[in-house]
This record gives C-alpha cells, structure tokens and sequence, in this order.
C-alpha cells in the first residue's frame, strides 16, 4: 500500500480479500453496464469461494450468468463479447482448468488486437484462483502463472491482499487488453484494510510491503505473506530485509525490484510455482543482465518442489517455500 | 423380472452396500477432519456402479471420475486402500499422494478417478483404441455425469468411439446436477442420451437406481461392443443423497424431488429383490450387512494406523525429476 | 421460385462474381510469389456467404473461419484492402499483420478469420451474448465446415447459445472435406444438422450452391433469432472446386463428384437466375462482371503499390508490449 | 553428433530432417507392435510436412490414424493407450494448436505416473511443430516450449539436424513417460548425415555442435543453424565460440553448459520465443547461480520479440534473432 497516496480522511474497513473482490466486481458493475460476469456457480450459489455472493440479486441474471461445464466456449463468448463492445469478467474455478481454455486466452484474445492491424480491442478479464494448500491434490493445485507471463499481448495480475485485490481487479475491468487475474486459494479468508472510495492500482505498479536494506526478496500472491514474517523475524535477528510484491507480473515493475537490488545488492527471489521455467528464472535472468555489478551474489531462487502437488498434507507442505526456508535462503546468501 | 440366481443377487447387494457403508464412513472421518480436501460421496447412485460393473468381464476397463468411490468398490477394490488413500496413507492406492479425487486400480483395470470434468472420456476413448489396435474384445466402460455432457471432449469422444466402432460403453449417471447446477437449466434437451443419435451412436435411458435394469441394459450394450459394433451410450437417471461434496448442504436440490428418490433408494430396491426373488429373510442380509461393516471398521483400523508418506523419502524421490 | 426483384439478384450475382474473381486473381498472385503462408480459396462455396449475408441487416455480425474471404466480401468488404492485406501491406485490412488468416473487418460487423478450425464458434455465441446483454435485436451468423463440428467448441457452443436462446445462425459450410478427411469418414451420420436435435436446436440442411435457397433459409432462421427464438443450425451442402489451399491438388476429390458439383457451380446457377427471373441478356451480365474485373485490377494495382509495413515503426510499436 | 562414438564401418547417408523422423517412426513401428500413430491427415495424406508418408502403407490403418478434428480427444486418447500397455505417437500440426490438448498433455498425461503413487506409466510422444518463418503468421508460428518445459512430469525434446532427430525420436518413442517433440517447420528439408544403423540418443545429453573457447552460445531447435552460421564468420573474426545445443531441455544437460560456461567465462543464450519466461531466462538463471564465479559479463539473451508473429514476411524476420543479431551480440560481450 506503501507507493499509493491514501487520503487520510477515507475510513479504512478491515475486509477479507474475497469481501474485497467482490467489492470491486460491484462497483464495477454498478458503473459500467457494459459489465457482466460469466462462470460456474458464480451466480446462484456466489461462487465456490464466495467471491461473487450477492451479484446476482443486485444485477440480474443478464449479467451475472451460471454456465454449463463449457469452460473453452464460455471463455471463448467473453473474447467475441469483448470486441463488440462489452466488458466481461469470466471466472475459471481452478487455474488448473485453464487448460481447457488457453486456446481462447492465448491464440484469441490475447492476438486479436494485433491480428487486426489494432483496430480491435479485447477488453476481458479472466479471474482464475491458483496454488496450493487445501489438500486439493494434483489438478488443483498449481501455479500457471508462467504459461501466461509467456505470452504476448495478455497483462497478470497477483494481488496478496485485500486492498491490492480490489484496486487490481477494478484496473483489470477498466483496462482495453485482455488481464489474466490470479487469485490464491489461501488468500480469500485473510483481511486486509480496505478504504471505502473508489480507488484503483495501475496495473505495473509494485509495492514495497516492508522497506528493508540488507537484501531484496522478490516474492507474489501466496508466497507475500510468508516472505513478510520470514522477514519480521529476520529483522530480531538484525537482518533487515526488503520485500517487493511486483503485484502484477505483467507489466512487471522492474525498476523498483532494480533499484532495490542497487541498494541491498542480494536478491532471493520466492515462488510457489516449480522453478524450472518459472517467472523467477525470468525475473533472476533480467536482473542479472540490468544490475551485474551490484549482486554481491548469486540471485537465489526459492521455488516450489519439482513434481505435481501430493494429497497428503505433509507432503504438499513440503514442495512450497515456507518461512523457514525463506529465512535459512536469506542466512546463507549473507553467510550469517 | 428375469431369473436371478440368489448368490449373484446377494453379490449385488453386497457392492451396493459396500458403497454404502464407504461414503458414510468417510464422511464421519471428513468431519472429524481426518480426511481432507475434496470428497464426492456417490450416496443414492450405487446402483449404476454396481449394475454396469457387474456386466464386465475380469480383464475388461472403467475410467472413473471425480465421483469415484463407487466405481473402484464396484470393480473389486479393496476398502484398506481406499481408506488409506483418503486418509492420505503411503498404503493408500497411491501412496497417500492421489487422495480421494485420483484413485486408480491397475490391477482391477480401473484406470482411476480425475479431477477433471470430462477428463476420463478420452481417456477411456483411448484405452478401448488400444483394445482394438491389439485386436483383443475387451470392453471399456467409461463413467461421468450430466455436467461431463457439456465439455467438448463429451462430443468429440462420442463421435470419435463412433467411427471407429469402439467397444465404449459410454455410462452417463445424470444425477441432474453439475455442483448446484440443473441440468435443464444446463441444457434444452434434459434426456441427455438424445444427443447419441446425432453421431449415429445408439443410445438409451435407464433407471440409475434399479440395480438389475442398469445391469441388463450394460449387458446388452457390453454384447454390442464385444461384438464390434459399439460404441453404446446409456443414460441412468439418479440423484444424489446429499450435495455435491462432503461441505455442500445441497439446499438447491427440492426437497420433493430428493424424497421422490430416497424412496426409490437403490439399496432398498435391490434388498427388496433379496426377499421377494431370492428368499432372503432379514436375517440374511443383516448379516451380510454385518459382515461389511465389520470389514469397513477394520479398513478404517488399517488406515489411521497406517503411515504417512515420509517427506524425506518423497524429497528424495522426486529429486530425480 | 419467389419473385425477386432484379436489382436483388443482380447485387447477389455481384457479390458470387466478385468473390469468385478474388480467389481467381489471388490464386494467380500466390503462384507469381506475391502471396505467401496458407490461401484458403473459397471456390465453388460463393453461395453460401453470398446468400447467408444478404439475409443480414447492416449492423448484424459475422464471423469467418481461415477460408473467410468470401464472408469478408459478401459482409462488404473493400477489395483494395483484402489485397492489400493478402500481399501484407500496410494499407491492408490489419496492416499486413494479419494475413489471409486473419482479416477482421469490424467497420462491416465482420468479427474475422481464424487460424484455428472451430476457434470462431465460442467468439460467435459471445458475440450474440454481448447483443443479449445489451438488450439489442442483432443477429450473428457464424460460418464453419465439417472438420469443426469435431472441435468440441461446436457442441459446447450450440449448447450454450441454445440454453440462452441467443440469436446465433449456425451456418455450417459442409464442403464435405476437412483438408483430405472426408466428411463420411469422420462422422457417422455426415448430414451434420442432424447433431442440433439432441442439443433442442432447430437445425435445417439446405442446397449451398443455390444463393437464393441459402438466402431464403437464412432469411427464415434470422427472424427466428430476431425473435428471440435461435439459435438455429443450417447446414448448408457444398464442395470446394479445388484442394484445401492453393498448394493442395486435392487428388482425393473424386472426379466424378468434382464434376457434379461444377455443374451446379453456385455462379452459373445465378447468372441463370438472372437470366430466367430478371430478363438479363448475356451483355447485361457481362457488364456486371467487366465492372468487377476492373475493381478488382484496381485493387490488386492498390496493393501492389501499396508501402510494406516498416520495420522500424512495428519494432518501435511492440517496444510497449 | 560430436559427443556420440559413431562406427566408422556405417555407412552415413544425406537425409531431410522429415525423412530421419520417417525412418525413426518406421522402424520403431516395426521393432514394436504397441506403437500407433495418430494425427490429421497422418495417413492417407502423409502428414503436411510428410513426415509419415509411406507408413500407412506399410502397417495399415489400425495402426496409422487419421483423426476428425478432435485435438484434445485424440490426445486424451493417446493417454489411455498409453496407460494400458501401448506406445502411441501423437502428432499436432502446429504447436499453436496444442493449446487445445495442453489439459490432457499436462492434466493427464504428465500427472498420472506420479498421481496413481507410481503404479501407472503413460508412455507417449506428442510429435508437434513449432517456430515462425513460413508467412503462416500468429496462430501458426508460436514457439511455445517453455509450457512444457514448466511441467513436471514432461520431457521436451527439441531437434536441430537429421542425425539427433532421428535418434532422439527414437528415444521418445521408448521413453516410459510422455515426451513433447517439437520439430521445426523450417528444418523438415534441410539434409544431414544419418547412419544406416539402429542408434538412439540419450534424452538429456546435449551436443557441443561446435567446440570454442572465447564464448559459450546455447541455442536449440531453429536456433542452432544461424548460430552455427554466426560461429563460423566470427572465426574468421579471430573469435572462437563454442556452441551447445541441449537438443532435449528437459532433462537440460545442465553440466555441459556449465563446464562451458566456466572455460569461456562468457554465455549467450539464443532463443526463438519470446524472452518472458521463456527457457532461455531459465537456462541464465541456473548459470548465474551455478556459475557466478566465472562470469565475466552479464549473460544476454537475444530472443523472439515480444509480439505475436506478424504475417508480413519482413516483420516477421524481425521478430526472430538472426545471424547478424548474434554476432553483434558476441562482439557487444566480448567487447571487440
Ligand atoms: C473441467 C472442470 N470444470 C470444473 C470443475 C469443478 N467441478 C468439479 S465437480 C463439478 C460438477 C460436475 O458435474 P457432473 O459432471 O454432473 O458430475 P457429478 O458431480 O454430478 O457427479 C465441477 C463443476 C472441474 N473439476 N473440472
Ligand atoms: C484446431 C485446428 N486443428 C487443425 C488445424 C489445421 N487445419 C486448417 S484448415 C483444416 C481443415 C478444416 O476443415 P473444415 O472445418 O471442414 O473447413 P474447410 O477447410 O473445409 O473450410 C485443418 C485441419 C487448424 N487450423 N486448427
Ligand atoms: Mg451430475
Ligand atoms: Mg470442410
């Protein structure tokens, strides 16, 4: 929150990132009739994280639409909605069943401006929920992120928090191009202050969520909160670290992590996604090309384990980076 | 009615409340919080499972779904894994890794559960075209539900199964929901079966909750594959007992609607077939009923006292990938 | 026969002549070298856009598929930009950027072409759920062939406009080849209407050789739609004169059937049309297709002429992305 | 071919890279009666880039199958064949389409092995073609293995010359987990020697296809020919470049790159796909860390421009490094 200006008159509300989301899809709603939101569940029943509660009293069934299990097409009609003119939300339950539909986001949407010599825009929003933690399993559990930071023509977006989650999602709905927006599954509960105005985040904007001078950690979504404590406890043991959540990976706001890492010249990097192929190879890649002579060490990447995510509680803790990996990674790169 | 012999009925009943005794367990140690993650009980479809199942053939194929518990029963699965499994145990079908959502049973060629809608249609599409590119007549019965019907891979299965003649038993268990959505509301045409002919694929509907119609329409299909000449597409009409998962009070479904179906509980029809076809007595089936549960309690003893998977042993494990 | 007036089937012979002279000239440009990348020549199917577009009003919707230079022309299309595009220059439909494959002409409703067999169907329906939401009478008319009805979109789409009743013509170009794949081979039931009953949508097959039989048709199925009644699926049977590009022979079109549908070639049957209903003498119609041969000798002078794209301003314009 | 002993007795001869992948499908056809293959218009056709021409002949139509436009069934398919005992190659025209299958290929296939706790195997090749450079513009040109590179649970294996195409297919089809293949639409006709024998390559060893001490350049697939071309001229410049091209990236022949790397003190990493997240910002971030020590520069990346490929064949050439593009790079590195 650190790089808005919050007008101290506004009442902040403490609110769960999902009370948030849902704040923003009203609003939006509300102020553009050109809004309208399409999923499974998301309307009678408010969605299997209740996200979308409430939508479909206030704004009607035109707008705030169930779908069949049809995730290809139903994605596909926001791509040919958002050309004519219309501004659709789709929500895909699981980031896992993108799959199914990343011929639409990725050989359609994210083109069609392009392929049309620029004259058509496909302003749509896929919000998706990813990452682990819930006993889910293999197919829904992981961390896609990467597939999409891989393809031109598509803006991503992170939130890890309540207040980062309303003002992304409203630069999402606001914004001409095609945004894939991630939310994490653990994240929805967590509260968060909230002002009661209608503010947005633009869309490339990191935050600094702790200033710190002895090491950059780069980290997103899930892993923002982990890193944070990671680094509160670090600081009772003099270490004082900067966390920069990028928030949106795409546009990646790559001059504050720059800048941060000229100043701290160390930088861990952490993910939930495997690593091999991940965002933070490619963030690691542009920092050591951008700022060679300020890494007084190797870029460090903490990642998730190599393999789809196990059932088995224990096990599935076990393939993400946790606090303590966090602060033993920091320790090492400083050798304390 | 046909002639049963008792033994053959009593089997039935024996699967049918195997499957029962199964989900009704696991959702007490759901509640307890032993077990975790999704849980799709298949409370009030026993039937279907049971029916279609027991037309198979030892070495022939299901491909399951994210409902899984009673296809895996229903093929000859042991309860010690399955519990296991749930329980997230390194007995478990997949070592505690798959959980409740990916069982599979190689050896009773159930290929496994999938926790994508639709997921299994292919795939079960292919395991029939390994079938016949090995020119054996094994036949594959591929389960899913009403909600399966409207992902793309529903239709393009059907049509592919039909025009290379695959021995596809295409099991539809419209529980006429897909989560809290109705299936007329998901599409104008509710008899999901109709959507056979336009793909030249034969097609019928039969009561999911009648566990000798589903097993005679099975057979007849299975014949029809066996011979070549599939794929067939059945249609079982049932309801679901309860909501879509353990945590889903299921306060869409009319209550009418759900009496109208616990009245024609499948377990009760095919007790009823125990004492007016086969002379059982109460007595009887109590003690088969017994006998299950006993085995239920006992798989239950297996998995809390199994082991959970070492983190270390996996570290190392997939170390390698 | 309907009594037209002759202005009407002169602007539907207009509209097949020009078509049928684009793909010629372009055909003859691709092998000079002038055009590269897939030209999908929409030869002998001219009737089918022709007589589907003339049933729209000016703001409806169409959207095309990677053979969508005929919908191009038929929605209005300027020729000097088709050309321009096909030769990728920067005064063309999308700049040269987009190709063949890829000419969106949004001034004219015309959604575009698609590189991906079926990729136009969801976009289609959406297109119609904008219309819907909006609370607007426009119609959407999508074209496709045969190989798409075997995407998945295709059943998923006709699901969900019928589910919605959304005003979207399903207009099926059967040309009866997916590249080499005939129809018969890939389908069981290759009347492919036939798969809109199990879905409850109102499907019909028409002659598509014949203009006014596929106007007449659409014309029906759009006011369904207006009505708030669609979707409606119209299959419309055709047959490409040549292969699937102009790098294909099509050596798998059997003669004789080539031969029975150049015989019913969609132009002949118009200029007969114009001949018999609207007293046009042969000077009549050879003045319509000067005047055509002409524009389009304008047009392929226009993209010739026509600046390449500058490497330097694109390189500049993605340093954004 | 330099790391593999070749028998001088062996007779070599010129082939297409289409033809060495005909021969590898052919004989392992042969030598294995689980092997099937599946594809749109694979039979009767012969494949667009006839790569499978002759072999319907040869086993006939249950074993060589044309398929109905049904991209993600027929894969699906493949997958349960694969379960049950058989070998099926699968072949996507281009890998644009594969976004249609990436569920049943990252879902399904990648899953299962590890899913059914080991029990279960799904050996299986997806033969796909990527890359630009035939005017076949945004939906017909992307180069996307980093999806799959981020899977765990895949292979990915990309071939440059007729010799590794040959035994590295071969390979594939023996693997006893699913393998990605992605050919090079611009590599089908160009000819190299290929031995008259039954030879595989081991997926995961890469090749130094052309040994040097000044710089280490890393490039695969339709990379490696400018790259090889670039390494010749800056020889004549006196510059002498070692060029590695990993043929499979998963497994990556990490040690090769590594021990290069730490003789040339200098790396370039040449990729056809666009830089974000692609592997190129992987293979950097593994070489920063593993061998930070011995950089004497920041490693560059030269990649596909960020844009979905233009049709226009001058654009397009743009989008992708070229010969000169590489050898500027080295100089700008090397400072000379
Ligand atoms: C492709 C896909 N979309 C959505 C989901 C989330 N989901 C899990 S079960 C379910 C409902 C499935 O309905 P149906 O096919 O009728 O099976 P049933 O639960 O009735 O057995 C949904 C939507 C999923 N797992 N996969
Ligand atoms: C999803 C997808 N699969 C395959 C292709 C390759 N391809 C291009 S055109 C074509 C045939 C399409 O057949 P049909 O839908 O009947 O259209 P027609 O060419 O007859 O107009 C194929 C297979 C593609 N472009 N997209
Ligand atoms: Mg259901
Ligand atoms: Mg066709």
């Amino acid at each position: 929150m650190s790089t808005e200006t919050v007008n101290t008159d506004i009442k902040m509300r403490e609110l769960m990132v999902r009370e948030a989301l849902n704040e923003a899809l009203c609003e939006e709603l509300a102020r553009d009739e050109r809004v309208f939101i399409m999923g499974e569940g998301i309307a009678q029943r408010g969605g299997s994280y209740k996200v979308t509660v409430g939508l479909l009293d206030k704004f009607g069934p035109k707008r705030i639409i169930d779908t069949p299990i049809s995730e290809a097409s139903f994605t596909g009609m926001c791509v040919g909605a958002a050309i004519t003119g219309m501004r659709p939300v789709v929500e895909i339950l699981f980031i896992d069943f993108t799959s199914l539909i990343i011929d639409q986001i990725v050989n359609q949407a994210a083109k069609y401006r392009f392929m049309s010599g620029g004259k058509g825009r496909v302003p749509m929003v896929l919000r998706t929920q990813g990452g682990s933690g819930n006993g889910l399993a293999a197919q829904h559990s992981q961390s896609l992120e990467a597939w999409y930071y891989h393809t031109p023509g598509l803006k991503v977006v992170m939130p890890s928090t309540s207040y980062d989650a309303k003002g992304l999602l409203k630069s999402a709905i606001r914004d001409e191009d095609p945004v894939v927006f991630i939310e994490h599954k653990l994240l929805y509960m967590d509260k968060g202050p909230v002002p009661d105005t209608d503010y947005t985040i633009e869309l490339g904007a990191g935050d600094i969520k702790r200033p710190g001078n002895d090491i950059t950690l780069v980290a997103w979504s899930g892993m923002v909160k982990r890193t944070l404590a990671a680094a509160e406890e670090l600081s009772a043991q003099g270490i004082d670290a900067e966390v920069i959540d990028p928030r949106s990976l795409v546009p990646l706001d790559k001059e504050m992590i720059l800048s941060s890492v000229r100043k701290t010249e160390h930088l861990i990097i952490i993910q939930e996604a495997i690593r091999r192929g991940g965002v933070a190879s490619d963030i690691a890649s542009i920092v050591q090309e951008e700022a060679f002579d300020y890494l007084d060490a190797p870029i460090k990447i903490l990642a998730g384990k190599n393999t789809p995510i196990p059932f088995n509680v224990n096990l599935e803790k076990a393939c993400v980076p946790r606090q303590e990996d966090i602060m033993r990674a920091v320790k090492e790169i400083l050798n304390t | 009615m046909k002639a049963y012999s008792r033994e053959f009925l009593e089997q039935l009943y024996r699967t049918l409340y195997t499957i029962r005794v199964f989900e009704t367990e696991c959702i007490k140690l759901y509640r307890q919080g032993l077990i975790i993650g999704y849980f799709h009980p298949y409370l009030g479809e026993e039937a279907v499972a049971t029916g279609a199942c027991a037309a198979l053939r030892e070495d022939d194929y299901i491909v399951s779904t994210h409902r899984g518990h009673g296809h895996c029963i229903a093929r000859g699965g042991q309860l010690n894994k399955m519990v296991a499994e749930v329980l997230g145990r390194e007995t478990g079908y997949c070592k505690g890794r798959g959980g409740s959502m990916h069982i599979a049973d190689i050896a009773t060629g159930n290929i496994g559960a999938n926790g994508i809608v639709g997921g299994g249609l292919p795939i079960g599409v292919g395991v029939a075209m390994g079938v016949h590119v090995r020119g054996s007549d094994q036949v594959t019965i591929i389960f899913f539900s009403d909600g399966a019907c409207n992902n793309g891979v529903f239709a393009e299965s059907l049509n592919l199964a039909a025009i290379w003649n695959l021995p596809v038993v295409f099991m539809l268990e419209n529980n006429q929901y897909a989560v809290s959505s109705p299936v007329e509301e998901m599409s104008r045409v509710p008899d999901l079966y109709k959507r056979g002919e336009g793909y030249g694929v034969e097609a019928h509907q039969v009561d999911g909750n009648d566990v000798l119609a589903v097993y005679e329409k099975t057979c007849e299909a299975v014949d029809t594959c066996r011979l070549g000449k599939g794929p067939v597409l059945l249609e079982a009409k049932t309801y679901r007992h309860s909501g879509h998962h353990v945590n889903d009070p299921g306060t869409y479904m009319p209550k009418e609607r759900l009496e109208y179906y616990r009245a024609r509980d499948p377990i009760k029809i095919a007790r009823n077939n125990l004492i007016e076809h086969a002379r059982c007595t109460d007595q009887d089936i109590e003690a088969i009923e017994q006998h299950i549960n006993q085995q239920m309690e006992k798989a239950i003893e297996f998995g809390k006292n199994s082991a959970q998977p070492s983190v270390e042993a996996f570290l190392e494990e997939i170390e390698t990938n």
